[in-house]
């Protein structure tokens, strides 16, 4: 990796994939700086650290979603995935195989259930958005079988070390990006791109689109379901609804990061970027005061206003 | 044969044989399910999802979505009450100036994805959140009974035994239905929705057509609010949340494609009536949430099997 | 406790403010601070809003923590989710004040609530009754996983195990809102000819449910609700038999007043029960009386005084 | 070489879509060393048989042979094992890739199971050099001019180092220059022992380059010959099946009309500070190497990008279209180049592409009028020889034939300007003697032709006077006997500057 990373055509790739996401960085450090002003104590390890833990699962699921937009798909069990991660993380954590039993059972349950959901669209050719709406209620029931109401289990120490007042959230979500960045330099990574711009163009190319397709879900799963695990942990038990609000939140936070529908158009970066901006964002907006009404109008503006301030300005710099 | 792949090639037909189908089996194995009142009730119940999915269908033709229609809907069914003039005994006058809040509503959602470039997607879901601060403040986020003479008698007439808001759901499917196939209007947006580059190089103005389309949508996501407010009678923060969805969900099981282009109304009638009876097969089998929930599910994924596939590449 | 000092600044971290419940449960709590303002014991109220989002909740709770206030007043979004945010703002010496969803952990000042399991159980009794304990019923449940809906649910069991007499046609999950649980109803009306009795379990189910059996042409049957003023106004309108209770909105009020007798060194009870009133024929006319002052799809909650709230922290 | 064995043939294939039988019991055989032509009118199914031969789709019956041996199931990523490589007529590139990672794609050199970005530059930049492209290698395709994608295309088949290389009309919006280098690739690979199949409607390219030659006609092959044995009118009349008569028509001599635009100071996109007139009665070619801003003159000229100038008059009215509908309305039209992305909307039908800009004129009230529209249909595919079920999807139609649609749609609005940009990119010969006799004629009726073109004896047969862009700036006016290829290209490379620079030193 090291070789290839300090290579120049590497480093001028991953260069131009800045450009375009200029505007959205400024207005997420200007609301972090905001953030900092308003409330120093985010520059402390303890701050920091509480801070990432509540952004961690939206960029997790984040990534889960862009995953798939940028293949050209989309998915609306992301909120019932995460659920039912919390809830397998609660009920089998205290189990005979304890914690590392029931990452195993969570990560398997987010891949198979990811990967089948590929096959279908892949294969049957049905469109992902109403597949994985299908899907939702089918997850969304697993969950609520599973554990009817909040409850189970999580270990102490594992809750003390993913949401204690350690950075070890954020240390781990820059493994994960660090590995979707090995991932994408591996061809099946770079497929997704491809197959998700030109599919035809792709698969003449000898792209293998359907396992592109599928490996996209079953990762995607992956992260939504991991996603599940930390809320778990940090909230020390699993609730089978808990995941709702993920499902729009993860899709808004990729569109804000530049990521489109079409597939192939987007980074990984400004989605992330884009779910760190609607974190921030609540707790700027708590620390100016605002009331909730207006929490919830001044929301709806700084989304439109952070897509369309950097798309006036650049419109504005073209025509001068 | 030949009317089997007919039947196939054709995604409206098929999802309203599809309609057919478990109607004529859920009337036989469960009781009570083809009475002909409880049969017009789910008529009734899907005119509202027609109806607010007859905006999205536009919408989704066009490649964009609109996830302001539940918003929309909660705002006219809370404002015409509100709004309702005394002096107008007919109640029009609340009703027409809703719809134009509604419009309204909608222009503001073109705008934003035309002159400021947000994608649709965004541009409506922020929509959405404003509408609903919006709402809090207007309303103090309570409930308003409708006094209004129209909206009731759209909500609970049953003229020659079949409900005004059914009678409403005809109107509007034939206005769209000429729309998309009958007005130059319908084709451009679908030539948008298939290849905005190409359509706008051969002179489809992008601008224009967006702010229509958006305007429209606000419209029928309206007229879906008064319909839901006179068959309740009551509007409330949150009464058009469940209809986001559900609208999306009909126009893609109606055959149109999520990206735009390709598909018609003609296929979300029937898909919102498959997805009212689906709600309404699952609600009177006796068994916990969760398996209800998978049920629900499983059944719209096989129905999707039938009637939802793309055409291979 | 007793390191703070009045006036001290009350933090309001509600899970979703746009139901016409938790407006109304606001109001009682803006009110009952403005009161506190002008005893000099309260300097200013934060609110928050978490849109129905259990993790944006532990957002708002961990940015109170870091703002400092002094007390938070909270409905969990999750029965457990927050946890542990609320055990942290418990070891800064911040009064925490839990009411309505109440969270798992015991590390709070004071949980306030009525007893959902008797909720259910009341509710279930009145209707066996009614039914002499023979008879087909229906059961209107509130959303699935959550733990309040859950809990009415529990607690009916015992007694309708009791009545073998009873027999349970169907049940079902919608959200607290007429419309679906009016949709509900009307499907299951269709498919069960004979229903004797419908053991609805909250908020605006009754209301809905009531309208189906109308819109039917139905018979109204023996029905259980709560005070949700459009089911008041129908039970007197169709001579309805029928019961109801209620989660009184000023749980608010207490609470804030609770935290503010916590900061203040007063000791208040771990648990502050408070009793369930019950409507029925006899105090519906009372209720309906004071109906306008309350929004249409509002709850006509009880009366309550500075008194009532220390007899309840006297426990 | 007659003992050589075939590298790739394929064997009585056939071939329909949807029931149609578009390759009828076809034979082809590669052998090492030899440049083959592939010729045939659009649609006679060249395409079509490269996908079979590349894996990309499966014969319904005959075989594929590798090396004499019959394959069962090709697949492209069999076939790129086997050593075959395809420049796709229709682009198979990822535009928000780099140019890089789109000439690696599909064979990617790894380490440790990632991609080797050191050698894939070290590989991409040799093949680069090859074709001449020297845009950075980081650069997204989409920010390229379609010329420049073609040539990456090109990169793109040469990285795999194929033994056999499918060119599919790989020119077609090449210029001269551009062209001269690729032939230049393509003899090198021919004396490696490479085997090369070469589909082009350019006949004079052919007759450069190949020496065998294969003519589809109607899915049957009516000759498979060497190329010596035949001259150019013998080669159309293989694929027209009957004489032609000359492709270019005659140019009528100079009678300039009244000024329909004038521009001064213009400045679009990569074009800067042109200053021209283009008269009534004129073609108007507009030349230069692929991307020097061809485009974005007729771009701006049509108000589909920004554009400015310090005087401009359109039929003697001041100032440019602000937008497309106001170019429409001015009677000023545009065919792309690109017509799969920026011409058609390619899964609706024939007959709703060619309608699509005159929907409003057609229309009655409010609603469209069917009849109308069906006879207007029906014409346009009479006029321009578009056969077939106008219900079709145009992405049914062969390349030529979408060409055809893309030009048809704008014939009911009467232009008064035409704005083309490569017109008969990729269009058979027949069908180009048609198109060139229709501008010929557009013209003597009083209209105005500009025509962009990387068709170099397009420009000299056809133009009235040509423009030859250089970075975006004018470098050349010819105007009637001076417009050669000579001038052109040297035009177009800075060669002519450079000695009008040398004379006035003098
Ligand atoms: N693909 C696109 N998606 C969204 N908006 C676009 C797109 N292309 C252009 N626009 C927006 O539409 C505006 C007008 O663009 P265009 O040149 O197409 O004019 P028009 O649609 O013909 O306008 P009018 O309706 O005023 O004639 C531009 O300013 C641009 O912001
Ligand atoms: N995917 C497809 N579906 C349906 N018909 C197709 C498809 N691909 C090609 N055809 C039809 O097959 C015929 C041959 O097409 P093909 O692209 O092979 O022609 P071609 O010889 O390459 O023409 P051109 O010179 O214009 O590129 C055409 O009539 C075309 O309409
Ligand atoms: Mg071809
Ligand atoms: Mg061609």
């Amino acid at each position: 990796m090291s070789a290839s990373a300090s290579n120049w055509l590497y480093g001028a790739v991953q260069h131009r994939r800045n450009r375009g996401l200029g505007g959205l960085y400024v207005v997420v450090a200007a609301f972090l700086v905001l953030y900092a002003a308003l409330f120093p104590g985010i520059l402390s390890i303890g701050g920091f650290s509480k801070f990432t833990q509540n952004w961690f699962p939206l960029a997790l699921v984040t990534m889960a979603q862009a995953l798939l937009m940028l293949n050209g798909g989309i998915t609306l069990a992301i909120g019932p995935l995460v659920s039912l991660g919390a809830v397998i993380a609660a009920t089998t954590m205290g189990g005979a195989f304890g914690v590392p039993g029931g990452l195993l059972a969570v990560s398997i349950a987010g891949i198979a259930i990811g990967a089948i959901t590929g096959v279908v669209v892949a294969h049957l050719r049905l469109p992902a958005i109403i597949v994985t709406l299908a899907g939702s209620f089918i997850i969304g029931g697993a969950a609520l079988i599973l554990l009817p109401r909040p409850g189970g289990f999580v270990p102490d120490w594992l809750s003390n070390a993913l949401a204690g007042h350690t950075p070890i959230a954020f240390v781990v979500l820059v493994v994960i990006v660090g590995h979707w960045k090995l991932f994408l330099a591996t061809p099946l990574g770079l497929g997704i791109y491809a197959a998700g711009d030109n599919p035809l163009g792709a698969f003449r190319s000898g792209v293998p689109i359907e396992r592109v397709k599928i490996v996209s879900f079953a990762l995607s799963g992956l992260l939504a379901a991991l996603a599940g695990l930390f809320v778990a942990a940090q909230t020390g038990s699993g609730d089978p609804v808990i995941g709702t609000p993920f499902t729009l939140n993860s899709i808004a936070a990729a569109v804000l990061g530049g990521v489109g529908f079409i597939g192939g158009k987007g980074t990984m970066r400004g989605a992330i970027c884009g779910s760190l901006l609607l974190s921030v964002m609540i707790n700027v907006m708590f620390f100016l005061g605002f009331p909730p009404v207006a929490q919830y109008v001044a929301q709806g503006l700084i989304i439109v206003g952070a897509v369309a301030v950097p798309e006036l300005l650049a419109q504005w710099r073209a025509g001068r | 044969m030949s009317i089997v792949r007919t039947v196939f090639r054709n995604p409206p037909l098929l999802t309203f044989l599809l309609v057919a189908l478990v109607w004529i089996v859920a009337s036989l194995t469960l009781r009570g399910f083809g009475a002909y009142g409880h049969l017009r009730y789910l008529l009734e119940l899907a005119a509202v999802i027609g109806i607010a999915a007859a905006g999205q269908t536009l919408v989704i033709l066009m490649g964009g979505i609109d996830l302001s229609v539940g918003a929309v809907i909660t705002v006219t069914a809370i404002l015409v009450p509100l709004i309702s003039p005394a002096w107008d005994p007919t109640g029009l006058a609340g009703v027409g100036l809703a719809l134009l809040i509604a419009v309204g509503i909608g222009l503001l959602n073109g705008a934003g994805a035309t002159y400021l470039r947000v994608p649709p997607i965004i541009m409506t879901l922020a929509m959405a959140t404003f509408l609903q601060g919006l709402l809090v403040i207007v309303a103090g986020g309570s409930a308003v009974t409708v006094q209004n003479p129209a909206v009731i008698l759209l909500g609970q007439a049953r003229p020659l035994g079949v409900p005004a808001g059914v009678l409403l759901w005809i109107v509007v499917s034939a206005v769209v239905l000429l729309l998309i196939h009958r007005m130059p209007i319908g084709a451009r947006f679908l030539a948008l929705g298939a290849n905005p580059l190409a359509a706008r190089l051969s002179g489809v103005s992008i601008t224009r057509n967006t702010l229509v389309l958006y305007a429209l949508s606000g419209f029928f996501a309206g007229l879906a609010g008064i319909l839901l407010l006179g068959m309740n009678r009551q509007g409330y923060v949150g009464i058009g949340d469940p209809y986001l969805l559900t609208s999306i969900a009909a126009v893609v099981l109606g055959g149109t494609s999520i990206l735009g282009g390709r598909g018609t109304y003609a296929g979300t009638i029937p898909g919102a009536i498959l997805l009212v009876t689906t709600t309404a097969l699952i609600t009177v089998v006796n068994a916990s949430p969760g398996w209800r929930s998978i049920m629900f599910g499983t059944l719209i994924l096989a129905l999707l099997l039938i009637s939802g596939r793309e055409a291979r590449r | 406790k007793g390191d703070r000092k009045a006036p001290y600044t009350i933090g309001w971290a509600n899970i979703y403010s746009v139901p016409t419940w938790m407006k109304q449960t606001e109001g009682t709590i803006t009110a009952e601070v403005d009161e506190l303002k002008k005893a000099g014991l309260v300097k200013d109220l934060m609110v928050t809003d978490a849109q129905g989002n259990a993790q944006t909740q532990i957002q708002h709770i961990q940015s109170m923590i870091d703002a400092n206030v002094d007390a938070i007043v909270v409905i969990a979004g999750s029965s457990n989710a927050l946890d542990r945010v609320i055990s942290d703002a418990c070891d800064k010496g911040i009064a925490i004040v839990n009411f309505d969803s109440l969270v798992n952990t015991d590390k709070v000042t004071a949980k306030i609530n009525t007893d959902s399991s008797e909720w259910g159980g009341t509710a279930a009794k009145w209707l066996v009754d009614k039914l002499g304990g023979k008879g087909k019923i229906i059961i209107m449940n509130g959303p699935a996983g959550i733990s309040v809906s859950d809990d009415r649910r529990k607690g009916a069991q015992p007694v309708l195990d009791a009545n073998k007499g009873i027999q349970i046609i169907t049940e079902t999950n919608t959200e607290y809102n007429v419309a679906p649980a009016q949709e509900a109803m009307t499907s299951l009306l269709f498919a069960n000819p004979d229903i004797d009795g419908v053991l609805s379990l909250g908020g605006a189910l009754s209301a809905g449910s009531v309208l189906a059996f109308d819109r039917q042409g139905r018979d109204q049957v023996p029905i259980t609700g709560e005070n949700a003023r459009q089911f008041l106004e129908l039970w007197k309108e169709k001579g309805l038999k029928g019961w109801a209770t209620m989660q009184p909105n000023w749980l608010g009020a207490l609470s804030v007043y609770t935290a503010v007798q916590a900061l203040e060194g007063k000791n208040v009870p771990a648990f502050v029960k408070v009793p369930l009133p019950v409507i029925d024929d006899s105090s519906i006319d009372s209720y309906l009386a004071s109906a306008d002052k309350f929004p249409a799809d509002g709850y006509i909650y009880s009366e309550y005084d500075k008194a009532l709230f220390d007899k309840l922290l006297a426990q | 070489m007659k003992d050589a064995k075939p590298l790739l043939e394929a064997r009585q294939v056939f071939k329909g879509f949807f029931g149609n039988p578009v390759l009828k019991g076809v034979d082809i055989a590669l052998f090492p060393g030899r440049v083959h032509a592939l010729l045939g009118e659009n649609g006679a199914g060249k395409s079509t048989l490269i996908n079979l031969l590349s894996g990309a789709l499966q014969p319904d019956d005959g075989t594929i042979a590798v090396d004499g041996q019959p394959v069962e199931r090709l697949s492209p990523a069999s076939a790129r094992a086997a050593g075959i490589a395809v420049v796709q007529q229709e682009l198979s590139l990822a535009g928000e890739l780099s140019i890089a990672e789109n000439i690696g794609l599909g064979a990617y050199p790894r380490r440790f199971g990632l991609i080797d970005y050191q050698a894939l530059h070290k590989g991409v930049r040799q093949v680069c050099d090859m074709v001449g492209l020297t845009e950075p290698l980081a650069m997204p395709v989409a920010s390229l001019a379609l010329g420049r994608r073609q040539m990456v295309e090109i990169a793109k088949a040469m990285f795999r180092k194929p033994r056999v290389l499918i060119l599919d009309e790989p020119t077609s919006s090449l210029s001269a220059h551009e062209a001269g280098i690729l032939a230049g690739l393509i003899a090198t690979l021919r004396d490696r022992g490479v085997g090369l199949l070469y589909i082009s409607h350019r006949l004079n390219e052919v007759q450069a380059l190949c020496s065998h030659v294969t003519v589809l006609k109607d899915g049957v092959v009516t000759a498979d010959q060497s190329l010596a044995e035949i001259d150019g009118k013998g080669l159309v009349r293989l694929m027209v099946g009957r004489e032609t008569g000359e492709l270019f028509p005659p140019r009528p001599p100079a009678c300039p009309g009244a000024i329909r635009i004038s521009v001064e100071g213009f400045s679009a996109g990569l074009v800067r500070d042109a200053g021209f007139t283009a008269r009534v009665g004129e073609i108007v070619g507009i030349g230069g190497l692929v991307g020097q801003g061809q485009e974005d003159l007729l771009l701006g000229l049509y108000g589909a990008i920004p554009a400015k100038a310090a005087r401009a008059e359109i039929d003697g009215k001041p100032g440019l279209p602000g937008r497309v509908t106001e170019a429409n309305a001015a009677g000023i039209v545009y065919v792309p180049a690109d017509r799969k992305h920026e011409g058609l909307v390619l899964p609706h039908s024939i007959a709703s592409n060619i309608i699509l800009p005159s929907l409003g004129r057609l229309a009655r009230g409010a609603f469209r009028d069917r009849s109308a529209e069906t006879g207007l249909i029906a014409d346009l595919a009479k006029k321009l020889t578009i056969k077939g079920d106008v219900a079709r999807p145009v992405q049914a139609l062969s390349g030529g034939n979408q060409q055809k649609v893309a030009l048809a749609k704008w014939l009911p609005l009467d232009p008064s300007v035409f704005l083309l940009n490569d017109p008969t990119r990729g269009v058979d010969i027949e069908t180009k003697r048609e198109i060139y006799l229709m501008l010929r004629n557009f013209a003597s009726e009083g209209r105005l032709v500009i025509l962009a073109s990387s068709d170099t004896p397009e420009l000299v047969n056809l133009c009235d006077r040509v423009v030859v862009l250089r970075e975006g700036r004018i470098a050349a006016e010819l105007t009637g006997h001076a417009i050669t290829e000579e001038a052109i290209v040297g035009a177009a490379m800075g060669v002519t500057e450079r000695v009008a620079d040398k004379e006035a030193v003098q």
